[in-house]
């Protein structure tokens, strides 16, 4: 069954271990500027969210890759990018919905969550739970109702981001 | 290596930057933070200069593990000499700033000279530039930082800023990093203005790469955040009440300083505990506690964010303070209250956010404030001194007042803002002030805890806690229960303590792990990132030779015997309650032996033989 | 006899309900240790931590030995720190 | 069915992929008449500057993708199509029948009224053989003349840079990106540019281009500039020509419904020759993007197969830039809209730019410079109407916070 990031901000207390080890992980240096997966803080409402690609199924970044650089993990269902064939031209930066693919300037390349190969480092180095890694089906329904609160007027049949794709979120 | 191995050196009398290799020889002998800055300061200034002079300089320093994945390794100090006390200064912040500092590719910041006219340091990587701070100069730390990330668009910046009290030249005001993390003691945020400088904004994304063995690293690393994930204080104890715990158990303990320490135990101890900040209020419902927060790279956890009740008569129409924000530490809320008389938890809380907000140390800010309210009960000040207000112990109008004022260095404030030792001195009173070398006792009195009262005696930078923390032993049994009330023991307790924090403080991590760490466990962390066989032996010595470095620099700046002393109130007036009833501080007993612990002679100056066995020329 | 035993940090959950904040006054047989106090309200015992008997630490032998007096006051957390 | 897609850019080449996906059993052709496999013109400034071969640009790597999925790719023009009886006709004289049609036929560049455009050494950059005659001139030292500084001229304008020529970009308008950027951002561009050793001249029209030196360039400011290469980028027209008398409407590019389907009953259009759907206004109009082409593509294999039960709520127009380092974007109204509130930051010393554009409390567009990180997100709050609430506000305290204020939105923040 595939696996996906389940993510509680409700747990989060900013230490950003999660960015540390992400970016230890994929470029050997302890860089939160070049992590995949991302906390904000909410001073005023005293919250953290950690965010990262939801690996949605619409895929937008690999759909709007000109050059087929965006492929399928077929162990994990990550979207990955292939650095070998990513020539940086951005597109996939503006198309992705949900702001989670960013464009590395000092490697040219672009850089999204490729879930570790199915090993992710920042679950491993959450020491709250507020990151783990579950399996997919038991992430949808809090996603559903996190969507329906924020559905925009226009009606079920148009082309949009629509529920499966958005962050999931449970209560502990 | 995990140091830049780069300090950036800013002389604001030319207006220059310009980066310098870091001293590797004297890494290997100070580590970094606050030994290898304070190095640096020991080394480049007359300790007779006037702190807020241009002759002194104010450092920025992180440690080798700032900015790594140890846990807590976030943390960042700021040396200088202090103002309030003319001794060297080192205050530690966490927060997020000094991991940036250090992704950004610098260990340190040397400021030197002053700016003729006020300026902010803007740091991006590996560029620096000094930038007017026409717009911030006047504003408090929160209005300053909106306006600093407005102009520099990036929601990432991180900020360390001083507030209108440090331009007003308040003696005690802080650095203040991410709103509401503060480089606190003595008055370094005092010089940072002294110097025109408002702000620190840095943005770093080279990271920290250079990591000895990256390996052994991650592994020493994730071995100590297992310690602290399954020791019961760090684990659970601290994320759940923070700091705020203590309240109740000092005060049982009869160690809660209480109205200028006239009394020992404070009735309204359990109306401002963290057990209190947990309470859904009658009002709306909410605890004041909204959750616990972590600097960078902290597993612990134990920061409160806190909110007011928005119909608190601190905040009634004034939204600005309606939302989250750090809420009450166990030393503020100690300071704002029991040294006060005040258990209004909201006005605690309200005072504790405009000290943020206006870069004031809610120690000696509270402090000070309990001895103009005993100068008030004596007739010393008068209402004609303090623009109308009777300052009276316990009330929490004065307070709210008295921080506005301060923080905006007005009327009173001013005085206020003199800190206790020059307060009481101007009043005619100098023995009301509770201090050491001018700076302001927390939250443990040391007639219930003996060896504190060592410990604040003999504190490098004037009364701390955070110097020699026997509060541990005494009253906590970490690592090992001793008895609060006897002073056998203490002297070397007390060493031990200063010692291994020094260590500590040099490293890049945050005290609170000692609570679950000892050396043994931080030794293979520092060794896995840094060159040059870090062992704890090796460690415990480099705390030695800090702290034997710290007292060396008080020394030529004037400082004697005499001044490793406690107020006569604590010496000669007894604990009136508690299991400490009838008991003074027996200092006299305990000094003696410190010094002899301590290689020192009899005057307290280090002999030829300690200063050559840890390698001080 | 009437001795006050004060429950604090995640302990104030084993308190009775008519405790007020973290205190509550009890009436217990003459001879009661502070042990059997302990037990008495089912405070888990590897919670309790420290112990101060009116303000002075008890130590874990002395828990069940120290016979209390009345008006005793024995406070207790689970591991605590600040600072 | 039988289906047949009129060119091999990206929108056909995703419809094509799409109508083997709803459509196992149908015929597929793909029909484009350049001589390269599918590729993708947004890759071609990486293949001038060598850090891709011609491969690079391929859209689909896999020189047996489109067989292995049973698409037949034919290289051929289409002359006309006979939607009476739902027919192509070839250049090589043949003639297929459809079931479905999709024309996907792109755009060409338009050729500026200059004169002297048609001597050698003046190009196009639009298809992989411009970029190959393009290569051979662009030698460190030689002198190269960019006309128009629209998007297309922009994107080439890096490789050319970084090729190490003496480069000299002229636009008609005061400013770089003018249909992307305004004029304060658009400004900070040319700056930057110049700042990099760029000769920019805005609001500057070439007069003429002689035969000298080996080119020379005439401006109307009265200048001149010797150039071993000319390149001009002043724009694309959808390529129609051939629909005349098919029926197909076409009013300034292929008029289409909300179902991608031309006035011509089973005749779809998508991509850069479609009159789409602009989500922000709601009318219909040519977004000549990568991304909106894609959404075209996947669309209307949709409605070839299943028939109208997927309207189009319209592709929001965005764009995304680097020039010489300096990475701008932009998206849906960021010119703004009547009535709305917008916030703009402006650190020229820096070059960061930012400019969000609201309507009641939502963001319709937005454009920026300097902005790298989740700038996706912009695209996905104009996208869902996202209502901001009390973020508004923050937003126009602190427009850089767009990420927070989509999390503060869509998720349960505690």
């Amino acid at each position: 069954m595939l696996r996906a990031l389940s993510l509680e901000p409700e747990r989060c207390t900013g230490c950003l271990q999660c960015e540390m080890a992400c970016s230890f992980e994929n470029d050997g240096v302890f860089n939160p500027a070049k992590s995949r997966i991302k906390v904000f803080a909410f001073h005023e409402e005293g919250r953290f969210a950690p965010y990262t690609c939801t690996q949605c199924d619409e895929a937008w970044c690999m759909k709007a890759c000109p050059v087929d650089a965006i492929v399928i993990n077929a162990e994990t269902g990550s979207k990955d990018v292939l650095d070998s064939v990513c020539v940086g031209c951005k597109v996939c930066t503006i198309a992705c919905p949900f702001g989670t693919i960013n464009y590395n300037s000092s490697t040219g390349k672009v850089i999204k969550c490729d879930l570790c190969g199915g090993d992710p480092h920042c679950a491993k180095a959450c020491p709250t739970g507020a990151i783990t890694y579950v399996d997919a089906d038991s992430t949808g329904m809090e996603r559903m109702r996190a969507w329906a609160q924020n559905r925009p007027e226009a009606g079920p049949n148009y082309i949009t981001p629509v529920e499966k794709d958005i962050q999931t979120y449970q209560r502990p | 290596m995990a140091w830049a191995k780069k300090i950036l050196r800013v002389n604001l009398s030319e207006g220059s930057v310009k980066s310098e290799p870091l001293n590797m020889e004297w890494a290997q002998q100070y580590l970094g933070q606050r030994g290898l800055a304070s190095k640096y300061l020991v080394e480049e200034i007359d300790p007779k200069c006037d702190p807020l002079g241009p002759d002194n300089k104010l450092i920025f320093t992180t440690g080798p593990l700032t900015g790594t994945m140890a846990s807590t390794g976030g943390r960042y100090s700021v040396v200088t000499k202090g103002p309030l006390t003319g001794a060297i200064a080192c205050s530690n912040s966490g927060g997020y700033l000094g991991a940036e500092l250090k992704m950004a590719g610098w260990d340190m910041i040397i400021f030197e000279g002053r700016s003729p006219e006020p300026v902010y340091l803007y740091i991006s990587n590996d560029k620096a530039e000094l930038m007017s701070a026409d717009g911030i100069w006047g504003k408090s730390v929160w209005a300053a930082d909106k306006i600093i990330r407005a102009k520099h668009q990036d929601p990432q910046i991180r900020i360390a800023c001083v507030g209108r009290s440090a331009e007003a030249g308040c003696f005690y005001s802080a650095i203040i990093n991410d709103l509401h993390r503060a480089a606190g003691r003595s008055g370094v945020g005092t010089v940072m203005a002294s110097k025109n400088v408002k702000a620190v904004v840095c943005r770093g994304t080279q990271g920290v790469g250079n990591i000895k063995d990256p390996m052994a690293f991650m592994k020493a690393t994730e071995e100590g955040k297992k310690v602290l994930r399954e020791n019961a204080v760090t684990g659970a104890g601290l994320p759940q009440f923070g700091t705020q715990v203590l309240m109740n158990v000092i005060n049982e303990t009869g160690a809660l300083p209480t109205r200028n320490m006239q009394e020992v135990q404070f009735k309204g101890a359990s109306k401002i505990s963290g057990e209190a900040m947990h309470e859904p209020r009658k009002s709306d419902g909410k605890p004041n506690l909204t959750t616990n927060a972590a600097c960078f790279g902290c597993t612990i956890a134990c920061g409160r964010i806190s909110t007011i009740d928005k119909t608190h008569f601190s905040v009634e129409n004034k939204p600005q303070y309606w939302g989250n924000s750090g809420g009450l530490e166990y030393e503020a809320a100690w300071a704002l209250g029991a040294a006060t008389g005040v258990d209004d938890l909201d006005a605690l809380t309200y005072a504790n956010f405009v000290c943020n907000e206006d870069g004031l140390d809610p120690i000696t800010f509270g402090a000070t404030v309990g001895a103009a309210m005993e100068l008030y009960e004596k007739g010393a000040i008068t209402k004609q001194d303090t623009g109308g207000i009777k300052f009276k112990f316990g009330k929490a109008e004065v307070l709210t007042k008295a921080v506005e004022l301060v923080a905006a260095g007005e009327g009173f404030g001013k005085d206020l803002g003199l800190g206790s030792k020059r307060l009481c001195e101007k009043y005619g009173h100098p023995e009301l002030s509770m201090s050491v070398k001018g700076q302001e006792f927390p939250a443990y009195d040391p007639r219930g805890i003996q060896g504190m009262g060592l410990a604040y005696a003999t504190s490098n930078r004037g009364a701390c806690h955070l110097r020699g923390y026997t509060v541990a032993s005494e009253v906590l049994g970490i690592p090992e229960k001793t008895d609060p009330l006897v002073t056998e023991g203490k002297a070397g307790l007390v060493k031990a303590f200063q010692d291994a924090t020094a260590a500590f403080d040099s490293a890049g991590i945050c005290l609170f792990t000692s609570f679950a760490w000892s050396l043994d466990d931080v030794a293979p962390q520092i060794d896995a990132a840094c060159e040059g066989g870090w062992s704890t032996e090796k460690l415990l010595e480099l705390g030695e030779r800090v702290w034997n470095m710290e007292k060396e620099f008080n020394l030529e700046a004037g400082f004697t015997k005499a001044d490793d002393n406690l107020p006569p109130r604590l010496i000669s007036e007894a604990a009136g309650s508690g299991p400490a009833e009838g008991k003074v501080n027996e200092l006299d007993k305990m000094l003696p032996e410190y010094y002899a612990a301590r290689g020192w002679d009899e005057q307290g100056v280090p002999t030829a033989d300690t200063r050559q066995r840890l390698g001080l020329s | 006899m009437k001795i006050t035993l004060k429950l604090f940090a995640t302990l104030g959950v084993y308190l009775p309900t008519h405790a007020t904040g973290n205190v509550v006054e009890l009436d217990v047989p003459e001879g009661t240790t502070p042990d059997e106090v302990i037990d008495r309200l089912d405070v888990p015992g590897d919670l309790v931590h420290l112990v101060l008997l009116n303000g002075v630490y008890l130590d874990k032998n002395q828990r069940s030995s120290r016979v209390l007096k009345p008006g005793d006051a024995v406070a207790i957390w689970p591991p605590v720190a600040g600072g | 069915m039988d289906h047949i897609v009129i060119g091999a850019g990206p929108a056909g080449v995703v419809a094509v992929e799409q109508l083997r996906k709803h459509d196992p059993n149908g015929g597929i052709v793909l029909i484009g008449d350049e001589p390269e496999p599918p590729y993708s013109r947004m890759a071609i400034p990486y293949y001038l500057v060598k850090r891709i071969d011609e491969a690079g640009t391929h859209l689909r790597k896999d020189p047996g993708h489109y067989g292995a999925l049973g698409i037949e790719v034919l290289r051929d023009r289409v002359s006309s199509i006979d939607t009476a009886n739902q027919e192509i006709m070839l250049d090589a004289g043949s003639s297929r029948r459809y079931d479905r049609l999709l024309i996907a036929a792109g755009a060409s560049p338009i050729t500026p009224p200059i004169s002297g455009v048609d001597l050698p050494g003046v190009y196009n950059c639009w298809t992989l053989e411009d970029a190959r005659s393009i290569i051979k001139l662009m030698e460190p030292g030689n002198s190269v003349v960019l006309v128009g500084a629209g998007f297309i001229g922009c994107i080439i304008l890096e490789a050319l840079a970084a090729s190490g020529v003496k480069l000299t970009v002229v636009e008609t308008e005061n400013r770089m990106v003018p249909r992307m950027m305004n004029d304060v951002s658009g400004g900070m561009i040319k700056d930057w540019c110049s700042n990099k050793g760029v000769n920019v001249l805005t609001s500057t029209r070439v007069n003429a281009i002689e035969a000298a030196h080996p080119l020379l360039v005439r401006f109307d400011n009265g200048e001149e500039v010797a150039a071993d290469l000319v390149i001009t980028a002043t724009g694309v027209a959808p390529n129609t020509a051939f629909l005349e008398g098919s029926g197909i409407d076409v009013d300034a590019g292929i008029v289409v419904n909300e179902f991608l389907e031309t006035s011509v009953p089973n005749v779809y259009a998508a991509g850069d020759c479609a009159r789409g759907k602009d989500f922000s206004t709601g009318g219909y109009s040519v977004q000549a993007i990568q991304p909106t082409a894609v959404e075209h593509g996947m669309l209307t294999a949709r409605n070839m197969v299943h028939g109208h039960s997927q309207g189009n709520r319209g592709q929001v127009n965005m764009n995304v830039l680097d020039t010489l380092g300096l990475i701008s974007s932009s998206f849906g109204m960021w010119m703004g809209v009547d009535g709305g509130d917008s916030v703009e930051r402006i650190d020229r010393d820096r070059f960061r730019y930012v400019n969000l554009q609201f309507e009641d409390d939502r963001i319709v567009g937005a454009s920026a410079l300097g902005m790298t990180d989740h700038v996706g997100v912009l695209r996905g709050m104009i996208q869902s109407k996202t209502r901001l609430g009390d973020w508004k506000e923050k937003l126009q305290d602190d427009p850089t916070r767009v990420m927070e204020a989509y999390l503060a939105n869509t998720q349960v923040l505690g």
